[in-house]
């Protein structure tokens, strides 16, 4: 003791708990999964559906009371390929990861698609969920365990440009 | 991670926890060298004043301070508080107090737990020395903690 | 400089695990927004106040723009800091001439965590945060300093807290609130001595916002503009052993840049969080016995972290709305024993 | 009615991985006092502090200016803490120029800064409540998709951003505060070093930094006792959207297109590509060069990557972008906006040395943040508006 190196650095753990809420809005997108079923919402019928709810409108911050249950299958408006490990991510690398606006629904959101070469990922490809086994499901977004390819024509890059 | 209250909103656990590492540069590398020693330094300020701990500036002023100055290890308690229900972060697992403590030496006050037994033994101005970690780290609970010196 | 009122003010605190952040800010700017008599695309900049260590994650602020409704884009700015820094930011904004408006919030969920401890982070990293000093503890310091140099007993301080609390029966937005006999508060054991339960904020879930505006701007929008006659801030060395804990340095500077001094005052909402903070600020800003203090109850019986200062600030605007009052001196704290302070003069026509 | 407004100080620090060297306050106090070398003044002449910095979490304490207020020289006086995501090193000096044009102070002390060793940039990004679990990995996987879209709508060639990447790294060799200098880049390594978000290569992307930026910030009549020329504030803007909604167009940001027209108003820029010399703009990733030409309209929608192609960004081009070597070379995030208004004021003074565009009149400073929603946007000339 005393003769080690001088002190150059210390180390200060911080570990605090904190007890979140979903929110209302996307407890009720979480129960959705539980079921099978994609929710989303809108304000009101003819506004845009959003997939998961965030409550409001973003836009204008009007409430998004109106749930509506959109398709789980949908079209891959971009993608990229991950080749790097992250902490929150546990899939084995590389992988896709898609942003994917569901048929229904007003924004795209971002999953993991699966069951395909990475050469064939494409813009405009159809997917579709895969999702756990019944015994499996809970309130979750890993009740979808992914995408994969759908098999239908491509979606013209025009019709979901916009989507990004 | 998620628990489902029946009919309720979703709540779940979210913990924050990082061993964050804190380099520290030439004034609080040497204090805290020294406290893996059991010497405490302080700091002179171009007036005069010893700041305990040591601070690379004047907190006043802001001017760059180098002088470091030996200082204690005994003091005197300038202020403190009884915590009698302990958290398990805390430096002491039975009941303590936090004090502002002056060492011998100093014109500021270093905040440290006291290890006082029960709070009728606690007054301001009690003189206190300091109670070493029988495995020093190199930081500031090297000072396990202080206790009466009377 | 201009002259800037606030022309609105909306608020709600309590504990709603239900909600998360964007769903209790949201209908409170609204609410806002609404009574400004201004539809969102006309006011011209926006500025918030929130701490990511809230909820433990980064950009609380980020999906709080939801609850806003930012589309088109607006002319925003953040601060982590509380939202009455905000409204400083904003006063700025409408100080420079390029903007009339503005709308300003604040929101903090603390019952996600634990707030006395999550508090800790705010200290000296190195040589203070690692022995875990919650917030009473380091308030219980600073109370027994100022007791022992100004005389003061724990009656004055359960006196501060019984005052608060029957105050805030009157506040449907208070949590800590009813008669209580000061025998029977002095009869509670310590929290951490010297202070008791009484002494402590209660903390709470809340958001605040206020939509503030330029000369006549804000005179076509409300019958009884509130004006920010004086606004300032400032702050006081961190290290709790080098500064002096017993007097506030920084709110006496602030409140002199501010103009407190200037003319009578009906009445002060100070954030003073620990019941002794009360007696501390008062003194910092020169307030005679005939001011009321705290009419809303205070933040000692709402702690909305983050939130409280702009609440204070809205609180006593609304009272001088409502012509419970002429002048009011309005006051937001931040960091270990009112590290940092700004002081806000509010005064009616 | 704003007064004006002039940066006459400037500090950096040296940027690297990890500053072991410094403490916190070590670290905001090199940067300040070489601002307040630079413009030859103490901490006693600073009327007000303005502190940025990015997520608390990164460093693990919480409002951290608080505990930093003495050693900014912030001791009595006002400490204004901003906090607008990537975009803050921007909103930070904007903050502190409005101080200026407000007329409230004379000389305002404008700190951003990250101290990203405390913890780990990637694990602070991906930090997020239950609920809001994401399968996206960092900035990279949320960026790299955004990306892709932009080459699917330009056609740009896909060897645009490794173009980018080496202008911006041979930049960097010419600058000492650089963290990242590879002394022997060359396209190819570029090209071979490995794809981490596909299309994004390591080499294609920001580091991950220590470091920290001040200005000094002034009236026009402290800005004539100033020892140096200043850089003359001639326009600041803001402007945010919020995260995601329908039909955003996340690649090519309304925030940014306005904010962008917002500044050139108050210059009175019209052809902002023939009258702005050049810029220092937020790059994080290679690939957000051409977008952001396209975004503040330097370039017609799609043909950013052409003035990529034709040279026109690179130090001898006619619009030079990211001399310093930009984000991809230095990436203290809180602080990385602040550097680009910053490298884009050391140019207007014609102090930029080795990466000193001739004659640089005019210079761009750009910062932005959370996805693609903040900006913060300054404009400097060398003479007084």
């Amino acid at each position: 003791m005393g003769d080690a190196d001088p002190v150059k650095a210390i180390v200060t753990p911080v570990r605090l708990e904190y007890q979140c809420s979903a929110g209302r809005a996307a407890t009720r997108f979480l129960r959705g999964l539980a079921q099978r079923k994609i929710l989303g919402a809108r304000s009101r019928p003819g506004e845009p559906v959003y997939v998961p709810p965030r409550g409001a409108d973003p836009r204008t911050a009007e409430l998004t009371e109106e749930m509506v249950e959109v398709s789980d299958r949908g079209t891959v408006v971009t993608y990229s390929i991950v080749r790097v490990p992250s902490e929150n991510i546990k899939l084995e690398l590389p992988y896709v990861c898609i942003n994917v606006l569901l048929d229904g629904a007003g924004i795209p959101f971002f999953h993991v698609l699966q069951n395909c070469p990475l050469e064939e990922v494409r813009i405009g490809m159809r997917v579709r969920a895969v999702w756990v086994p019944d015994a499996e499901l809970a309130p979750a977004v890993t009740s979808i365990r992914y995408f994969e390819p759908l098999g239908e024509p491509d979606v013209p890059f025009e019709e979901i440009e916009e989507h990004t | 991670m998620a628990r489902d209250l029946g009919e309720g909103v979703l709540r779940g656990l979210h913990v924050l926890e990082y061993p964050y590492k804190r380099s520290l540069g030439p004034v609080l590398g040497p204090f805290f060298t020294a406290l893996r020693e059991q010497r405490i330094l302080g700091i002179r300020t171009r007036t005069g004043r010893v700041l305990v701990p040591p601070a690379e500036y004047d907190p006043e002023t802001g001017e760059a301070l180098d002088e470091l100055v030996p200082v204690g290890p005994g003091g005197q308690i300038v202020s403190w508080c009884w915590v009698a229900r302990p958290r398990q972060k805390q430096p002491l697992p039975h009941p303590f107090a936090f004090a502002l403590i002056r060492l011998d030496g100093a014109d500021s006050a270093l905040l440290h737990a006291v290890d006082a037994g029960e709070e009728s033994r606690l007054r301001t101005g009690a003189r206190v020395r300091p109670r070493w970690a029988e495995e020093p780290q190199g930081g500031i609970r090297d000072l396990a903690c202080f206790e009466l010196a009377e | 400089m201009r002259d800037v009122a606030i022309v609105s003010f909306a608020q709600w605190n309590g504990i709603e695990p239900e909600r998360n952040e964007v769903e209790i800010l949201r209908p409170v700017v609204q609410e806002a927004v609404e009574r400004s008599g201004l539809a969102r695309q006309e006011i011209d900049f926006t500025c918030s106040g929130s701490s990511d260590f809230l909820q433990g994650a980064p950009f609380a602020f980020v999906l709080a723009l939801d609850a806003v409704g930012a589309w088109p884009p607006i002319v925003e700015s953040h601060v982590e800091q509380d939202g009455a820094w905000a409204l400083y930011e904003a006063w700025v904004k409408i100080q420079t001439g390029e903007v009339d408006s503005a709308l300003v919030y604040a929101f903090g969920k603390t019952s996600s965590g634990d707030m006395a401890e999550i508090q800790a982070l705010q200290l000296d990293p190195y040589c203070v945060t690692p022995l875990w000093p919650d917030a009473d503890s380091v308030a219980a310091l600073q109370a027994r300093l100022f007791l022992e140099r100004s005389g003061c007993s724990d009656r004055e301080l359960a006196r501060v807290a019984a005052r608060s609390r029957r105050d805030a029966m009157d506040n449907p937005f208070a949590v800590a609130k009813g008669d209580f006999a000061l025998e029977k508060l002095l009869a509670e054991p310590c929290r951490v001595s010297p202070l008791r339960d009484h002494d402590c904020p209660t903390h709470t879930d809340g958001a605040t916002a206020l939509v503030i505006a330029a000369g006549e701007r804000a005179r076509g929008l409300c019958e009884r503009p509130v004006w920010i006659r004086g606004i300032d801030h400032r702050i006081d060395p961190p290290a709790l052993g080098v500064r002096d804990l017993t007097r506030s340095a920084s709110t006496s500077l602030a409140g002199e840049k501010a103009g407190v001094r200037r003319d009578r005052l009906d009445f002060a909402e100070l954030s003073a969080p620990y019941t002794h903070q009360e007696l501390i600020l008062r003194e910092a800003l020169g307030l005679p016995a005939s001011v009321r203090i705290n009419p809303s109850g205070g933040t000692l019986c709402a702690h909305t972290l983050m939130s409280c200062g702009l609440n204070r600030i809205g609180e006593a605007a609304l009272r001088i709305a409502r012509g419970e009052g002429d002048r009011a001196v309005a006051h937001a704290s931040q960091g270990p024993c009112l590290q940092q302070n700004l002081v806000c003069v509010l005064e009616g026509e | 009615m704003a007064e004006r407004c002039a940066v006459v100080g400037i500090g950096q620090t040296k940027y690297d991985a990890k500053r072991i060297d410094v403490s916190m306050p070590g670290l905001l106090r090199e940067a300040a006092l070489r601002a307040l070398e630079d413009a030859e003044l103490g901490f006693g002449d600073i009327d007000a502090v303005v502190v940025g910095k990015a997520p608390d979490t990164f460093e693990g304490v919480m409002l951290p200016e608080n505990f930093l207020a003495d050693a900014v020289g912030a001791t009595g006086k006002p400490l204004l803490r901003v906090h607008t995501a990537g975009s803050v090193g921007g909103s930070t000096a904007n903050v502190a120029i409005s101080l200026i044009q407000a007329g409230i102070h004379e000389r305002v002390l404008a700190i951003a800064w990250e101290k990203q060793s405390e913890s780990n940039a990637m694990w602070g990004l991906s930090l997020s409540p239950p609920f809001q679990v994401s399968v996206v990995a960092g900035a990279g996987g949320y960026f790299a998709p955004l990306i892709r879209t932009y080459i699917r709508r330009s056609g740009a060639p896909e060897d645009t951003g490794i173009r980018v990447a080496l202008k911006d790294r041979q930049n960097a060799l010419k600058n000492p505060y650089a963290h990242v200098r590879i002394e022997d880049v060359t396209f190819e390594k570029i090209a071979g070093s490995p794809m981490l978000w596909d299309p994004v290569r390591y080499l294609e992307s920001c580091p991950s930094s220590d470091g920290a930026c001040a200005l000094v910030v002034t009236s026009e009549a402290a800005a004539r006792s100033a020892p140096r020329r200043p850089a003359w504030v001639l326009g600041t803007s803001m402007r945010s959207e919020p995260n995601q909604f329908h039909r955003r167009d996340a690649v090519n940001p309304r925030a940014g297109q306005l904010a962008a027209k917002d500044l050139y108003q108050q210059a009175g820029i019209r052809d902002p590509r023939r009258e702005i010399d050049c810029m220092e703009i937020y790059v994080p990733f290679s690939w957000f060069e051409p977008m952001w030409m396209e975004n503040l309209g330097f370039a017609p929608l799609h043909e950013g990557w052409k003035m990529v192609y034709e040279g026109a960004t690179a130090l001898g081009g006619d619009t030079p972008v990211n001399m310093s070597g930009g984000v991809l070379s230095s990436n203290p995030i809180g602080a990385s906006g602040m550097c680009r208004f910053a490298e884009a004021a050391l140019q207007v003074r014609g102090e930029a040395g080795e990466h000193q565009v001739d004659g640089a009149r005019l210079a761009l400073g750009h910062a932005y943040g959370g996805g693609s929603q903040y900006f913060a946007l300054a404009l400097f000339g060398s003479e007084r508006p």
